[in-house]
């Protein structure tokens, strides 16, 4: 079952080119087959609660080879989110002006990233991981020059240019780690990093320096605006909802949890640049104009709030950290689902442009609504529970001077979303948007979709909380044996 | 060290500042796609030849079709413009030259440090790195599958689209 | 018992998002359908009494994670707030009908109102902080939408301004509660009776306090707020939303929490500027509505001073005024929507004689303008005086001597207003004003009526806070 | 069934205004008639309760606040005389108000009055009498703006003047509250030590605000200009001055023991407003604010004699507040009939009526020689008592005696220059005759004019039959022996005669300077110095009520700038700032190899932090 999480996307990847080919109008179905496949599968997990004290393993040889496989809660949470967003975005591409003859190749594409995404989450070593960032990553590129205009262009180039330093970083930082223990699974990695001593300490720094880049953490960001606004509207749904929260968040979580432990040192500096982030990325989020680039420095101001949260190396932070990183993925696909609702209607993302639109564009501007208050950790909806708990965790942990700037960052949050809001939604309608009308259904059914959830995971937090991220807690203890 | 590893490092390395500095974009890709060929190179030398090939195949080659492809995309600025351009790339520049020589004056401070950390001798134990490199790569002959594929439809979804354009 | 509680949150709460749905159909079914959800709301709020008067509360409890019980506890300050603040709501309602039938959003509008009425019922119930935090931001959250809701760009402006500023006062709170919770290691209130807050956590509550309750250094969102509809305001500013505040202070600060002495000396300083200053700007502004709302301000400050004083018959007096306030302001602003809707301006030196036009209102705004300043027989009178003899108690003569100065500015600035309003010439643009439809009027001559009876029948209102005074554990 | 009459007695005036307010009516003399009727059935109840003891006690709000009223001495003599009042004006109303406009409302209003009024006398709690005594302020807002186009404008003044001094009542009845933890009016003793002496000035404020001293008593010349004329009769020359001695006397006798100081503080206040008041009255120009001005002035003696805290002074204040509501009340009246027939009261327009409206100049003369303290008429008992009471204080007091003397001199001045000038003076042989009043309208004039004459005769009747036993319970020990004052030609007596000497030879001296009635006080109006302070004080330079507008303006501005300051705060700078730090990211220039060498150097900050926190 383990193995599927990688084969059935790949699978699906593979036969796109026959099927269009013989069956045109299936290729439409195999991504939404593929995703909601892995929704149900891995609800179904949570449901039953099968990792709630333990994880699902799988270790098998095959041709020689050993593979090693393994789900535990913070997976668990992290397939999830990756089906849930895949899965609105590939709802959202139904009706996005793709060319109808690439269109197989751009499903095949996400299907890519996908598997590689679901590789990362379910790898049990260091090198294996990298590999599936790499997917992640090349897939990305591509689907960002999709359009092969020239910033479509830009900025797959700036993403790439980066993020093959990171990369190179983190290989030299595995190449380390492997040289002193003589592994690289993540039992071995741990084993040899207690020892400490320079290397260590290096390829941690090599570490923080790749996954923060890829996370687009201040001052290592720089790709990440341009990544984002450049993309054709579905893909930055994907992109800002999950990829760079997969390839950045979740390996940097894993491998603390892993290989790191909450390591005092590396604790501290993540702290400092998760509230560098948070604060700087809200205030630039602040001057912008453009609908999808103040949501990139939204994203960038709230994955300082998941790295705040894990730096509080509590049980608590874990958690939060955890569960914001879930809702984070709910809710930024949400607020890019409106950006690309909005620029289907208008064709344009430029406030100076828009306004008033939740007159004419009624389910758009409440979901906007629901993202923004979510985002802005406005109970009861989820993103509340998890600030929430980040900010208990930073107190509890002693980290006073941190809880408070997680607590005015998000005025600021709350400010600038204030500020979308009045641009593009709330207000009178502009001059020449009278004929604007609301998008088709299945463009807006997504981010009902997902403004639902984000609903009902803050209204029933303790359900949330026993099904997701209890597993979470569990796997502390788990991993302390 | 050998003679003609030190080569090919370098054979990798220039052209990698090159296609940082390069103010021309079309410089920069080809001095990247050389300094791919460079790299891959060092890694068959490394014995590892599977990496040495996705590099090639990937780094060198579909990246390399990428850039070319945008790059084709783009329109040439006017001489005058792109002179004045040049002079303003390179003043941004100095930033980088100063990095990098403070980053050597670190390593070269600590030249004792470094030797002394690398705990490992080479050769000796180069059959159980071999092992375990090789050995128990399952999962990533699924990712380098994934990989190809990636490339494939990247190149087949890209060149279509330049295709129309032409 | 304890699903009764129950009832009367999640009926207005989730009723209200059925309202829109209705309101496809037929507004008319929509509009007394939210009535109705309010008055049920009301009427189970009412029910639950009958323990109360014979001294016990019912809770209710449902378990949660990370120490996120809902515990929902019927005692009687939470009576107290609950009608007080679901009777304005009918009234508001009611006169919704009149005032807003033709403007667009409506099934919006009522959502909100409704939904705002619900999470203040939440409120008032809740025994748990992050709860109480919860429902905070749910009012906050429908401030925000209903502020804004004629949607042009100034409008929205003040809307966000407003919202930003609450829940810069919020999560500052949240950070106290969180203190609070290092502190005691627990967010249950009924936990922490009579246990010690820190100081930071004590300033950090009361920057939530303060700016949710519009209190001097937080408090120019709620004039700006008067850009919104008229019963809009009367529920923001009258009887619902900047009550909040202050009843959050009486729960956690009275009832439950000690906090350090100093903060009696620092804290009626403070009430004390913002009851001057916004008594000093009521007297200069001449927009009806922000004067009303600066009228609010100054009154807060009475029913914060007499909850600080922490001696029974200050709380008693604050307590009063809250109800007393609740009506009247609540009156005052329906009279001047009914006066701006038909006059279609909101400056008073536009304005003049409408007494031979409007007698019913003119009537009504005196009542409450009355019962605001503290004159008998209207209800107001007993509560500031309580709250003035509070202060005396509490050792602060000076700090009663400016709030007698804060009541004398308000006696001059209802004055001024209704002056310029209701007497004096006629504006010959204004010849054909006509009174307010039915029900608007019907709204405020209950709310008038009932300011004048409250006075004579102050009896029962005390009564019954005597028995919330003993629950809070303030000795009498 | 005694204890349902004390009920009635503030019930049915209540009950009774507020259905006339409500209930339409549409027959001309309805209204008063109906009126009439209950305030002669409010006099049968008064009487019907006169010399018992009855005390009504019924929990209300908590905290020492229940409604307790106390029928004895003090309030039966207050009570009944408020309902007698209420009686003969309500009749003389009836007629006078009849085709006016807005008469309507006048009626209720005028039963809401007499109601608080009465409960307000009735009250033994602070609270209970405070909110009747408050519950004023209302009614007198509304009847005087019944009057002219203008006049809410006077009500308006008079509504803040008086709710001032109110809420100065509030806090004071707080302060007693915690000081002496009882409301009960009867219980409270305080000395006037620290808080106590606030809490004193506090009630004393509230108490000669009512009363309408100095320094509250500027609306009440507006008022007898603007306010319909019969409220003038009502409140200001007799309800009003009935409460407001009252509650002094009240305050000043039982519930605190004064201190000396106290008492000076008490007895200049009622000095300044006797001399400030009667100067002022004596340059008018109008038949009712001349009248008004004595209203004024008048307070101070009252307060003076109760200031003594000597028995004969106190006797003869409270003697002096019932004498007069009487004769200034009359007065009123005749300055009424004399509008109602003449249509103006501007003295320069009337003259020799003594001829057309006999009936009212007698009432006339009758009121205004008890007034100025002509023998035997009743203002000239109470006012010997409070000279007497004066004088007993000692020498260093001397001062007061003088300032009283002084206000008689000029009382007696300024209604020989009126009289003259109203009722003897040449006529103008264009002005149409006119015939007196009409009944209803005479017949309470010349029962208050004979009672000024009663009681100044008779004076041992009212000094023990009422005042007795109204200070029997504050002054048990003094009065026990009876009241001594015993008519007599002692210095006093003297004193008085020289003082109405005076006041003809100058009425004589300006007479001749203008030869006109009118002009006789105008040679005092020019004395250099006088008269500069007489512009000052036409141009309201000495009304604090003016005044305190004009100051009030700038430091409401200065409330109001703090005001927009902070919100200058959250609208400008916050916003500002915030776009200021925003404006950072145009660091973002767009060029990937910025952003590499902020990743770099990011890097190297990383390797350098991990390799100085390498554990040693």
């Amino acid at each position: 079952m383990l193995l599927a999480y990688i084969l059935v996307p790949l699978l699906g990847a593979a036969i796109m080119p026959i099927l269009r080919k013989i069956w045109q109008k299936g290729t439409d179905s195999v991504p939404i087959l593929v995703t909601v496949y892995q929704i149900i599968i891995t609800g179904w997990i949570a449901y039953q609660g099968i990792v709630l004290n333990g994880s699902l393993n799988l270790e098998r040889w095959i041709l020689d080879q050993v593979l090693a496989l393994r789900l535990d809660g913070l997976s668990l949470v992290a397939l999830l989110a990756i089906g849930l967003v895949s899965f609105v975005t590939v709802l959202f591409s139904l009706r996005y002006p793709l060319d109808e003859d690439r269109r197989p190749g751009y499903y095949a594409l996400i299907l890519l990233a996908v598997t590689g995404m679901n590789g990362l989450v379910v790898a049990t070593d260091l090198f294996s991981m990298y590999v599936f960032l790499e997917i992640v990553s090349v897939a990305s590129f591509i689907l960002i020059a999709y359009q092969y205009d020239e910033f479509g262009m830009e900025g797959s180039f700036k993403y790439m240019m980066l993020s093959a330093v990171a990369t190179v970083f983190l290989l030299v930082a595995v190449a380390l780690l492997f040289a002193i223990t003589g592994g690289v699974s993540f039992g071995e990695l741990a084993q040899g990093v207690k020892t400490g001593g320079p290397v260590v300490f290096i390829s941690f720094a090599f570490i923080f320096f790749a996954l923060a880049l890829k996370s687009g953490m201040m001052p290592f960001h720089g790709w990440l605006p341009d990544a984002y606004t450049a993309s054709p509207a579905p893909v930055s749904i994907l992109l800002a909802g999950i990829v760079t929260k997969i390839a950045g968040v979740y390996t940097m979580i894993r491998l603390v949890l892993e290989v790191f432990g909450f390591n005092s040192v590396f604790m501290n500096l993540l702290l400092v640049v998760g509230a560098v982030s948070t604060v700087l990325g809200a205030f630039f989020a602040l001057g912008q104009k453009d609908f999808k680039r103040m949501l990139a420095y939204s994203s960038i101001s709230q994955i300082g709030y998941i790295m705040m949260g894990l730096a509080a190396g509590t049980p608590l932070g874990l958690i939060g950290a955890v569960f914001h990183f879930f809702n984070h993925a709910i809710f930024k696909s949400l607020l890019f689902l409106n950006s690309g609702a909005v620029e289907t209607a208008t064709g344009t993302r430029n406030f100076d442009e828009l306004g008033g639109l939740a007159e004419k564009m009624p389910v758009t501007g409440t979901t906007s609504v629901i993202g923004l208050l979510s985002t802005a950790g406005i109970p009861p909806l989820a993103g509340f529970w998890s600030k929430l708990v980040i900010i208990v965790a930073l107190w509890m942990a002693g980290f006073k001077f941190f809880a408070f700037i997680a607590v005015f960052a998000s005025i600021i949050t709350l400010a600038y979303l204030l500020l979308l809001q009045r641009n593009v939604f709330f207000g009178k309608i502009k001059q020449g948007l009278e004929g604007i009308r609301e998008v088709s259904p299945v463009v807006y059914w997504p981010a009902i979709i997902m403004a639902a959830i984000t609903v009902f995971s803050g209204i029933l937090f303790p359900l949330v909380y026993d099904k997701l991220l209890n597993p979470v807690n569990s796997l502390l203890g788990l991993l302390a044996k | 060290m050998e003679l003609h590893m030190v080569l090919l490092i370098a054979v990798t390395l220039i052209p990698m500042i090159i296609a940082a500095f390069a103010a021309e974009l079309i410089k920069s890709v080809i001095a990247l796609l050389v300094g791919s060929v460079g790299l891959t190179l060092v890694l068959f030398n490394l014995n590892a030849p599977i990496a040495g090939i996705f590099e090639l195949s990937v780094g060198a080659g579909l990246i390399a079709v990428l850039f070319i492809l945008s790059v084709s995309l783009t329109r040439p600025l006017a001489k005058e413009e792109s002179a004045e351009r040049k002079r303003q790339h390179y003043r941004r520049f100095y930033v980088l030259p100063i990095i990098i020589l403070f980053l050597g004056l670190i390593l070269y401070l600590n030249k004792d440090f470094w030797i002394n950390a690398f705990p490992f001798t080479g050769a000796q134990e180069s059959a159980s790195f071999g092992e375990v490199l090789w050995g128990r790569r399952g999962l990533d002959l699924i990712g380098q599958i994934g990989i190809i594929l990636v490339g494939v439809f990247g190149v087949i979804v890209l060149f279509r689209r330049g295709k129309m354009n032409e | 018992m304890e699903n009764v509680i129950l009832l009367a949150i999640l009926l207005p709460i989730i009723g209200a998002f059925i309202l829109p749905v209705i309101g496809r159909f037929s507004a008319k079914i929509r509009n007394i359908t939210a009535l109705l959800l309010v008055t049920t709301s009301f009427g189970a709020s009412l029910s639950l009494l009958g323990p109360v008067l014979s001294g016990k509360t019912t809770t209710f409890l449902l378990s949660m994670p990370l120490g996120f019980d809902l515990i929902l506890t019927a005692d009687a300050l939470g009576i107290l707030m609950a009608l007080a603040s679901s009777f304005v709501g009918i009234i508001i309602v009611m006169y919704s009908f009149g005032y807003i039938h033709h403007d667009a959003n409506q099934n919006e509008y009522y959502l909100m109102v409704v939904l705002f009425l619900g999470s203040m019922i939440g409120l008032v119930y809740s025994q748990n902080l992050i709860f109480i935090y919860l429902f905070w931001e749910i009012a906050a959250i429908c401030c925000w939408r209903l502020i804004g809701f004629y949607r042009e760009r100034e409008i929205v402006l003040k809307a966000d301004k407003a919202f930003l500023i609450t829940v810069f006062g919020a999560v500052a709170m949240l950070l106290g509660f969180v203190i609070l919770y290092s502190q005691h290691n627990t967010f249950n209130l009924l936990e922490m009776q009579g246990k010690e807050a820190s100081s930071l956590a004590v300033l950090l509550i009361m920057f939530g306090i303060f700016s949710k309750s519009a209190t001097l250094p937080f408090h120019t969102w709620l004039p700006d707020a008067g850009v919104a509809p008229s019963p809009v305001t009367g529920l923001l500013h009258a009887a619902v939303l900047v009550k909040i505040g202050v009843f959050a202070f009486a729960r956690i600060f009275v009832g439950t929490l000690q906090f350090d002495p100093v903060w009696m000396q620092i804290l009626p300083i403070v009430i004390a500027a913002s009851a001057l200053v916004a008594g000093g700007a009521a007297l200069v502004d001449t927009n009806i509505k922000r004067i009303i709302a600066y009228s609010t301000i100054s009154q807060l400050a009475f029913i914060f001073l007499g909850l600080v004083m922490k001696n029974p018959i200050a709380i008693a007096g604050g307590l009063l005024f809250i109800i007393m306030h609740g009506l009247a302001k609540g009156g005052l602003f329906l009279c001047a929507g009914i006066v701006e809707h038909n006059a279609h301006t909101k400056d008073i030196r536009q304005m003049g004689g409408l007494i031979t036009k409007m007698p019913i209102t003119t009537v009504s705004f005196a009542l409450c303008a009355l019962s605001i300043m503290g004159i008998p027989p209207f209800g107001g009178f007993f509560a500031k005086y309580m709250i003035i003899t509070g202060a005396v108690e509490g050792g602060n003569p000076w700090i009663a001597g400016v709030f007698i100065l804060g009541g004398f500015i308000t006696v001059l600035y209802v004055l001024r207003l209704f002056a310029l309003v209701f007497l004096g010439e006629m504006r010959t643009d204004l010849v054909n004003v006509k009174e307010g439809s039915n029900t608007m009027l019907a709204a405020v001559v209950i709310l008038g009526v009932l300011s004048l009876l409250a006075g004579f029948l102050v009896h029962f209102p005390n009564e019954f806070i005597q028995i919330a005074l003993e629950q809070m554990k303030v000795g009498i | 069934m005694n204890e349902t009459n004390l009920w009635l007695l503030f019930v049915i005036p209540a009950i009774v205004g507020a259905l006339l307010l409500v209930i339409p009516m549409t027959a001309r003399y309805l209204r008063g008639v109906i009126s009439t009727v209950t305030a002669a059935l409010l006099v049968y109840l008064a009487i019907n309760l006169w010399g018992q003891q009855i005390e009504i006690n019924l929990p209300w709000a908590g905290f020492g606040i229940d409604f307790q009223l106390r029928y004895y001495g003090f309030s039966q003599f207050i009570v009944t005389a408020i309902t007698m009042f209420a009686f003969l004006i309500t009749l003389y109303s009836t007629k006078f108000m009849v085709d006016k406009p807005k008469s309507n409302q006048f009626y209720g209003f005028l039963l809401l009055t007499e109601a608080m009024a009465i409960g307000a006398a009735l009250a033994n709690n602070l609270i209970v009498m405070l909110f009747f005594w408050e519950g004023l302020l209302i009614t007198t807002f509304a009847l005087i703006s019944l009057g002219s186009e203008k006049a809410f404008q006077t009500g308006l003044k008079s509504f803040i003047i008086i709710g001032l001094s109110d809420l100065c009542l509030t806090m004071g009845i707080g302060i007693i509250w915690v000081q002496a933890k009882t409301l009960v009016m009867s219980e409270i003793n305080l000395d006037t030590a620290g808080l106590n002496g606030v809490a004193f000035v506090l009630m004393m404020i509230g108490a000669i605000g009512k009363a309408g001293a100095m320094p509250f008593h500027t609306w009440i010349p507006d008022a007898a200009e603007d306010a319909p004329l019969p409220f003038m009769a009502y409140l200001p020359a007799a309800l009003e001055k009935l409460l407001g001695v009252y509650l002094v006397a009240r305050i000043a006798l039982d519930f605190f023991t004064l201190t000396d100081g106290m008492r000076i503080l008490v007895m200049s206040i009622g000095a300044i407003t006797i001399i400030f008041a009667v100067m002022m009255a004596l340059v008018q120009k109008d038949f009712k604010r001349l009248l008004s001005y004595h209203a004024i002035s008048q307070v101070g003696y009252m307060i003076l004699g109760i200031g003594t805290g000597v028995p004969i002074g106190i006797v003869g204040g409270l003697f002096h507040m019932i004498n007069h509501a009487m004769y200034k009340c009359c007065l009123f009246l005749t300055s009424g009939s004399v509008e109602s027939q003449n249509g103006t009261t501007d003295l320069n327009q009337l003259g020799g009526l003594w001829r057309q409206q006999p009936l009212t100049m007698i009432c006339f003369v009758v009121a205004a020689a008890s007034i100025s303290g002509v023998p035997p008429f009743n203002g000239f008992v109470s006012k010997e008592m409070i000279f007497e009471g004066a004088l007993e204080m000692g020498s260093a007091y001397r001062i007061f005696y003088v300032a009283a003397v002084l206000g008689a001199l000029f009382t007696a001045a300024s209604f020989l220059k009126l009289g003259h000038a109203a009722f003897f003076d040449k006529v103008d042989p264009k002005k149409p005759r006119v015939k007196d009043a009409h009944w209803t309208m005479q017949l309470p004039m010349i029962v208050l004019a004979l009672t000024c004459i009663v009681f100044g005769v008779w004076h041992k009747l009212p000094l023990n039959g009422i005042l007795k036993p109204a200070l029997m319970e504050s002054m048990d020990k003094v009065i026990d022996k009876g009241i001594h004052f015993e008519f007599g030609f002692g210095p006093l007596f003297w004193t008085t005669v020289l003082i109405l000497t005076f006041a003809i030879l100058n009425h004589w001296i300006g007479y001749k300077l203008t030869g006109k009635g009118l002009g006789a006080s105008h040679h005092i109006y020019e004395l250099p110095g006088l008269h500069q302070i007489y512009d000052l004080a036409e141009k309201q330079t000495f009304d604090p009520y003016v005044q305190g507008k004009r100051g009030g303006r700038y430091v409401v501005k200065g409330l109001f700038y703090i005001d927009r300051g902070v919100d200058w705060f959250y609208q400008k700078l916050v916003p500002a700032t915030a776009n200021k730090i925003a404006q950072l990211r145009q660091i973002h220039n767009g060029l990937y190899a910025n952003y590499l060498s902020w990743s770099v150097g990011g890097l190297l900050l990383i390797i350098l932090y991990f390799l100085l926190s390498v554990p040693k």
